[in-house]
């Protein structure tokens, strides 16, 4: 089925966990930069149409108590699990670049794609969007609008991606290296604490390469194979252990604590690993699943 | 009134009575259509309960529900066209127009359950040939316009139609040329039942659904198959019996239906067997590999293991003792027990894989979230039952669908050397149509 | 031959045949096809060429420098302005909104005036014509409130207010704080603070990287010291209720009770002054001997919950540290009082870090360009919760309340009385640009333009550890609807009384202040901020204020501690969120209402399960909420989300500011609401 | 049937009839009713200017510094020479009135209008002639009139059922993109 495809520039995204503040400005950012109408219940992120979704963790309960912030843009999987399934080929994976495409005219709602994204990376229009007088004076030029009942998700601003090379040819420059600030999605350029880094993950100078080899740095569910384009970087070890599902013992890649707890050295990531592990036993603490969608919001805990 | 166009030397109830019972009928059509309307063309797919976690929910477990119950059609026409089971021709139209009800059904909902329907035919021309669900859509197309090249000669050997030659010599030349339809339709159905267990199999991104690492992936793909042809015979069988309760008249007698039960048990043997397999080597090797353990892939009652347990032993392991032991399956109650069983399991199957392969959480951070089905659902799924009872009692009335029905319905003077009808007393009172 | 029937169906048989042969079933069928996939109901997108305008966010409480993008001549995204101090390329969750300000469905589109229950729209010159009326009948008897910190549009207000004799306020807040807690210590200049070459930052209660001062500049500050896989150039320390926006990246976390920001300096300073700290001020022996005896490890324990041990390694690390900086505030930016701030400075002078590099400083006042305007400490003299209060209950009653900036009828401690005191008053006037809570109460509604749409500037928004002004040009050539900068129509007030400030509009107030400061116009047009190291040196500066009469809003027979949570994307005291408050997260609104979270000890203590529907009742107000249990709240303490429930913009959730009960400060004369206690059931 | 007809002589002329009033209806009627002819609001001369002025595409059709096409300039450029009238051509008085001075942008009609989700890069067809896909507009006098499709909104120059003058369909872009070996990627073209 999904077969991984070798792209020379592999756009992607490291994460810097400790240092988001779950301030929701990239979710601000990105709203305008790609058109998303304002949704029904914003808290509702069952019908919410974000691209973008920041999950809230917490350590599980004892010790110090611990928290992160996780944004989860589209992970564009090297092997998407959403490209194979899609009956009419409204996504695919084939631009150099390796951005996950999803074509609006084409999709027709199926919903399949959604299914098979377990990072739920996907949103799809379950209203009219209520373009208001007022809301119209306010669309950017930058993606098209959609309908309803189409699936929309993150594409890393890929018409940014399209503008840097259009710069680079009207310079006389090749759009086939960009440098490295010439293309950088909205949420990034946004983020006020400089957790969201972006670039050329095949491309040495550029700072994602050397990140993604960071010891702390780690992907979601790496272990489905599904090869995603975002990284994510903690000294934590109970987050970066939160990063894919482990069994009982199963050991993790040596964290280097930059955390401390006043005084006591240590460290609360030392703490945390001795809460965080073993991750596994019942599903999330303290976390009971909710009987309306709209109630699950941001939640999520450290299962211990 | 309309007593000229009743099959040959059959009796029908009034025609008051019948546009009473339709009437009755269209009460669940008309919930259909209000839900649809709102659907379609108001509220969009806002109105119902799906959300971005479920976007599959009732109408994909409706839809894969009615279409493993319909494979009746297709495996009775397998083993009465191409293995020449001369028996299976007493109930061979059921099957049909029951396939062409499930068939049709299914596809009325997906009209509704898809975002952008008039893209929808996109599925044919932009074809994406990696998906599974491509391969379900040309299948399911195809195999309905095969469903309805079976269902035409029953509706042209009408007393009234049959007598126009052309018409009758066309519906007699079909029927010479059943058997390649039927093979078609058999090739067609297997590959789509096949390929609606794959849309699992081949989520890699979801555990709860995964299968693969057997020597071919998805394996679900087989399980599909089986558990269809191991339903749909019964589901049948569920049918005629229920149009026996209904009509108080015997229409298939006890053998044709025995046979029915002895292949459907057969089926359901081998499936429940290899379903155990699946799920030992499910939890065995695939959850691990993922890092998950079989406990957390239930939650609490409404997802909880008794799901599983109901599905391979209530409604697999019992019903296949009920079917195989001749003394349980000749007991009537026994029987249409284990037919029901049968017919339960699988739609607890489809629905576990469907909205539980959703609703379990992947993400370590993420919990369990619940789905349950609201009216703008409820209303096209009722609709369409709604619309199989009309199909049915339509049929019924008017189409030469029982060959035997006017031989079991003799009165009960000469009782016939083979014990045709059921080894039980009297059949309750006729009521509806 | 007569057209039988079936020379009809011949007829009907021709044409089909015909059909075939013509373009119809195919381009038929093509053109549907397009038109399914380009629905002509769905909204079409501006062509690329874009404009950008620099100009500093006037909603953004922290004065983030941005850049608005114009597309075919339409303002519509909001980017962030590497080039400005205040922001070095990010964004708030509000200054994100600029442009959404311009269309927002609640905005007043044309002055409203009250006839009975309702208000209806009038003209401007109607408007402008009742107002004189009004102000002239009330003479004296009148009362402004500005929330503007940052604009010279306060100081227009101020210098009217002052010129009429009437009272002038400023809404509460950090900076209020500041400004009063200066002027009990005897600091000339405001304060400021180094956070980009601090090498220990110890904050205290403020949301420093969220909703505190110049928020998204100090976020930038945290970035640069906190490089990704690299080894951080400073530690971040956290103190404060719940582990909330700023903690959660802090380097370091204590758990300390709401309110307890000023004690638990105190407590550090006695520790200090134990190591042997001093200060270079006349009053240091006494400023050690009230720290000495009143705040014992002991007290502040009892009081901040922070154990003995922490308090001790705190104020070692804080010695060993080269460029130690404390931030003492209120979590959620209001209601400290003067005592907060004033130990906290207290602290970084023992720390010596006092006009450092690092450390705090006093930041040159701008010079007053309007005649007849108060200084600045003048102009935060008043304490507003304690005059509303007065009017609530009929002790005051101003015959004319002008409201600028400010949302006192939702933003303030006591909501109920606030928002009696605004319809008590003779005749209020709400000068805003949306139709607020305060706005919905007053007489006479005047349509204020917003930051796109008027000239205005931000000078050195409190926080920000240097001199900084930036002048704003209006961005739109025409505003969105017929409104007009308060400042402007205060001016124009002012001249029709009689009472000429000697301008004729902001823009030229702004650009005499530009040039009284001596920076470059055209640059300042341009939308480049000015800046000045120059710092103002201190004498006679006296710690003793900082140690006495610490008081905390706690009413006895409330058994929780009340945190209440900003965040910038559920709007500030001024600013409601305006789109759609997309970045609102299911740990604040879950089903319309809004959540509340506490620990699992606490909630066991007191009964209080997930998600169940309880009460918070305050000795001022009551709101609803559910529950969410959450180890990132102390015991005892239960957060609550500010910024839900507005009723005028039709927002869901709760407003908790009707949580807040207020006690009085004695030597500042501010009203305190930090370390409201609650019960919840 | 087909010797009954013949048998019938009524039976050919009523099918006759049907066949040439459809092909009519099809090939003239459709036409005219599927699309609106729109003229341009100005009628703008590329002769004079191009021919008579000698000036250069280039002039006013230019790629901006940040990659995007300026493509019909507006009055800003315009009003350049056109600040007030110059000649006597009635259609200058009009604009310079109607549009420089009451500083409103012209509405032209766009003859290659493309839908949203289409992201055309001019700045990456600079090696393309420009009338390879557009109408060449350098001689003309009298700006063509647009046929806009009244069901899809596409544009072109004539009512022609085949359409290869106005917008341009996918099969167009990707032929060529596949001919010069360049990518058919979906995020190429789309947004």
């Amino acid at each position: 089925m999904a077969t991984a495809v070798d792209f020379r520039i592999r756009w992607g995204m490291v994460i810097d966990i400790d240092k988001c503040t779950g301030c929701g400005v990239c979710l601000s950012a990105c709203q305008k930069e790609n058109n998303i109408p304002p949704g029904q219940d914003p808290a509702d992120r069952m019908r919410s149409l974000n691209w973008l979704f920041i999950y809230d963790l917490s350590k599980a309960p004892g010790g110090q108590p611990e928290a992160a912030f996780l944004p989860r843009p589209c992970m564009q999987c090297g092997k998407p699990s959403c490209v194979s399934v899609c009956p009419v080929i409204a996504t695919d994976k084939n631009e150099e670049g390796g951005i996950v495409s999803q074509i609006y005219p084409r999709c027709f709602g199926c919903r399949y794609c959604m299914a098979s994204c377990p990072y739920h990376a996907r949103v799809f229009g379950w209203y009219d969007p209520k373009w208001t007088p007022e809301a119209k004076e306010l669309i950017t030029p930058h993606t098209s609008c959609r309908p309803r009942g189409v699936v929309e998700k993150c594409s890393f601003c890929h018409h940014r991606f399209m503008y840097a090379k259009d710069k680079a040819r009207v310079a006389g420059e090749d759009p086939g290296h960009l440098a490295e600030d010439a293309y950088i999605p909205a949420c990034v350029e946004a983020c006020p604490t400089g957790a969201m880094h972006f670039g050329d993950l095949n491309n040495p100078e550029h700072a994602v390469y050397k990140l993604k080899h960071d010891p702390n740095a780690f992907r979601l569910l790496e272990r489905l194979g599904t090869d995603p384009q975002v990284y994510y970087i903690s000294t934590r070890e109970w987050v970066r252990r939160l990063g894919d599902n482990y069994l009982d013992g199963e050991a993790l890649n040596a964290p280097t604590h930059r955390y401390g707890v006043i005084g006591h050295g240590g460290g609360h990531a030392a703490a945390g690993a001795a809460h965080a592990a073993p991750a596994h036993g019942e599903p999330a603490h303290g976390e009971p699943a909710h009987g309306e969608a709209s109630e699950g919001g941001q939640s999520g805990h450290g299962k211990e | 009134m309309d007593t000229a166009l009743f099959p040959e030397g059959t009796e029908r109830c009034s025609l008051g009575k019948f546009l009473a019972w339709l009437g009755f009928i269209s009460l669940g059509l008309a919930f259909g259509l209000y839900a649809g309307f709102r659907v379609l063309i108001t509220d969009a797919l806002g109105v119902t309960a799906l959300n971005n976690y479920f976007g599959f929910g009732l109408w994909i477990t409706f839809d894969l529900a009615v279409i493993a119950l319909g494979a009746g059609a297709f495996f009775t026409g397998l083993l009465k066209y191409i293995l020449d089971i001369k028996e299976l021709e007493k109930i061979v139209n059921l099957t049909v127009i029951v396939g062409f009800i499930c068939y049709s059904g299914a596809m009325l909902i997906l009209a509704l359950d898809v975002g952008q329907p008039l893209r929808s035919w996109f599925g044919f021309w932009h074809s994406n040939v990696h998906s599974m669900l491509t391969e379900v859509m040309w299948c399911i197309t195809c195999y309905l316009i095969v469903l309805c090249i079976e269902f035409l000669p029953i509706i042209l050997e009408q007393k009234q139609l049959n007598k126009i030659p052309f018409i009758h010599y066309f519906a007699h030349n079909l029927h010479v040329v059943m058997p390649l339809i039927a093979g078609l339709g058999a090739f067609l159905s297997t590959f789509h039942q096949g390929s609606l267990g794959g849309m699992y199999g081949v989520l890699f991104g979801r555990p709860y659904v995964l299968r693969d690492g057997f020597f071919i992936w998805p394996w679900t793909f087989f399980l599909f198959v089986l558990s269809a042809v191991a339903s749909g015979p019964a589901f049948s069988v569920v049918v005629v019996k229920l149009m026996e309760i209904l009509t108080g008249k015997k229409l298939v007698d006890w053998s044709v239906k025995s046979l029915m039960g002895k292949i459907a048990g057969t089926m359901l043997t081998v499936y429940t067997f290899f379903k155990i397999v699946d799920t030992y080597a499910w939890a065995m090797d695939i959850l691990p590999r993922t890092g998950l353990t079989f406990d957390e892939l239930f939650y609490q009652t409404i997802y909880g293991k008794w799901l599983l347990w109901t599905e391979i032993g209530v409604c697999g392991v019992i019903p296949v003792i009920l079917f195989m032991t001749p003394r349980f399956r000749n007991t009537p109650f026994l029987f249409y027990t284990a037919a029901l069983l049968d017919c339960t399991g699988i739609v607890i199957n489809r629905y576990v894989q469907t909205v539980q392969g959703l609703a379990a959480p992947v993400l370590p951070f993420d919990s369990w979230f619940t789905y349950a089905p609201n009216w703008a659902e409820w209303g096209p799924s009722i609709g369409v039952i709604a619309y199989g009872f009309l199909i049915l009692s339509l049929a019924y009335r008017y189409l030469p669908v029982f060959p035997q029905e006017k031989a079991l319905n003799v009165s009960q003077a000469a009782p016939p050397a083979a014990p045709l009808a059921e080894p039980v007393a009297p059949e309750p009172a006729p009521d509806a149509a | 031959m007569g057209l039988d029937r079936r020379a009809f169906l011949t007829f009907l048989a021709g044409g089909a045949v015909g059909l075939g042969l013509t373009p119809i079933p195919y381009k038929f069928t093509d053109d549907l096809a397009i038109w399914t996939q380009n629905w002509s109901w769905t909204p079409t997108v501006p062509t690329r060429s874009a404009f950008f305008s620099q100009v500093a966010s006037k909603m953004d409480p922290g004065g983030a420098g941005i850049r608005v993008v114009s597309y075919d001549g339409r303002p519509c995204q909001v980017v962030g302005n590497p080039d400005h101090p205040l922001s070095r390329g990010g964004l708030s969750a509000i200054a994100a909104n600029e442009v959404q300000a311009l269309h927002d469905p609640n905005r007043v589109k044309a002055p409203l005036v009250r006839r009975g229950e309702k208000l209806e729209p009038c003209t401007w010159s109607e408007a402008m014509a009742l107002l004189k009326e009004k102000a002239a009948a009330a003479k004296d008897s009148l009362a402004v409130v500005s929330g503007d910190d940052t604009g010279t549009a306060s100081e227009v207000l101020a210098a009217f207010t002052a010129k009429a004799g009437g009272e002038f306020f400023m809404a509460p807040g950090e900076a209020a704080s500041a400004a009063k807690a200066t002027e009990l210590m005897g600091v000339s200049g405001r304060l400021g603070y180094d956070i980009e070459n601090s090498d220990y930052v110890l904050i205290l209660g403020a949301e420093a990287l969220e909703s505190w001062g110049t928020s998204v500049r100090n976020a930038k500050a945290f970035a640069a010291s906190h490089p990704t896989g690299g080894q951080r150039t400073a530690k971040y320390v956290y103190a404060g209720p719940v582990l909330g926006s700023t903690a959660t990246v802090c380097d370091a976390y204590v758990q300390a009770r709401p309110g307890a920001a000023g004690v638990l300096a105190m407590g550090l300073a006695r520790c200090l002054v134990q190591a042997g700290a001093t200060a270079p001020t006349r009053d240091f022996a006494e400023f050690a001997r009230i720290a000495q005896a009143e705040f014992t490890p002991a007290r502040v324990e009892s009081e901040t919950g922070v154990s003995e041990r922490d308090l001790r390694a705190i104020a070692r690390e804080l010695a060993a540290a080269r460029r130690p900086l404390v931030i003492a505030g209120s979590e959620f930016g209001s209601g400290a009082g003067a005592k907060t701030v004033a130990a906290g400075l207290a602290v970084n002078i023992l720390l010596g870090n006092f006009n450092r590099p690092g450390g705090t400083r006093a930041i040159a006042e701008a010079p007053t360009v309007v005649p007849g305007a108060p200084g600045r400490q003048a102009m935060y003299g008043a304490d507003l919760v304690g005059y509303l209060s007065a009017v609530a209950e009929g002790r005051k009653s101003p015959g004319l309340l002008m409201v600028y900036n400010a949302n006192p009828a939702y933003a303030l401690p006591r909501t109920a009385a606030m928002a009696q005191a605004v319809r008590k008053a003779g005749f209020t006037v709400a000068l805003s640009a949306f139709l607020d809570e305060t706005a919905q109460l007053a007489d006479l509604v005047l349509p204020a333009a917003t930051t796109l749409e008027r000239y205005d500037d931000v000078y050195t928004p409190y926080g920000a550890g240097q001199a900084i002004y930036s002048l704003n040009a209006p961005v739109v050539k025409n505003p969105a609807y017929d409104c007009r900068h308060a400042g402007d129509v205060v001016l124009a007030l002012a001249d029709s009384l009689g009472l000429g400030l000697g301008f004729g509009g902001m823009r030229e107030v702004v650009e005499a202040k530009a040039q009284a400061m001596g920076a470059n116009l055209a640059a300042l047009k341009k939308g480049e901020a000015w800046t000045a190291p120059a710092l103002v040196a201190q004498s006679g500066v006296s710690l003793v204020p900082a140690a006495a009469d610490h008081v905390s809003a706690a009413k006895d027979g409330y058994r929780l501690a009340l945190a209440p949570q900003a965040r910038l994307a559920l709007g500030s005291a001024t600013v409601a969120p305006l789109l759609g408050m997309n970045a609102v997260s299911a740990a604040e609104l879950a089903k319309g209402e809004s959540v509340v979270q506490v620990n699992a000890r606490t909630a066991a203590a007191n009964g209080l399960r997930q998600d169940a529907e309880v009460r918070l009742a305050g000795p001022e107000g009551e709101m609803g909420a559910r529950v969410r249990i959450s180890e990132k709240v102390m015991t005892g303490v239960v957060a609550a989300p500010l910024g839900l429930g507005r009723s005028a913009f039709g927002q869901s959730g709760s407003n908790a500011h009707t949580l807040l009960s207020v006690a009085d400060e004695p030597d500042s004369g501010l009203s305190v609401w930090t370390g409201s206690r609650v019960n919840v059931a | 049937m087909a010797n009954k007809s013949s048998a019938s002589s009524g039976g050919a002329l009523p099918f006759f009839i049907g066949f040439i009033a459809m092909l009519f209806v099809g090939w003239w009627v459709f036409p005219q009713a599927l699309f609106s002819a729109m003229e341009q609001p100005i009628r703008f001369s590329h002769k004079v200017h191009a021919g008579d002025q000698g000036m250069a595409c280039e002039d006013c059709h230019f790629l901006n510094e940040d990659g995007s096409y300026n493509g019909i300039p507006k009055n800003e450029k315009c009003a350049e020479c056109h600040s007030d009238v110059m000649g006597e051509d009635p259609a200058e008085k009009a604009y310079v009135e109607e549009y420089v001075n009451k500083e409103k942008e012209v509405p032209w009609v766009t003859y290659q209008y493309q839908p949203d989700n289409v992201f055309f890069s001019h700045a990456a067809h600079q090696k393309q002639e420009c009338t390879s896909c557009h109408p060449d507009m350098a001689g003309n006098d009298t700006p063509p009139t647009v046929f806009v499709n009244k069901l899809t909104g596409y544009t072109q120059l004539d009512h022609k059922m085949l359409n290869d003058t106005g917008t341009m369909k996918m099969y167009r872009c990707e032929r060529c993109h596949a001919l010069n070996g360049q990518s058919n990627a979906c995020y190429v073209c789309h947004r």
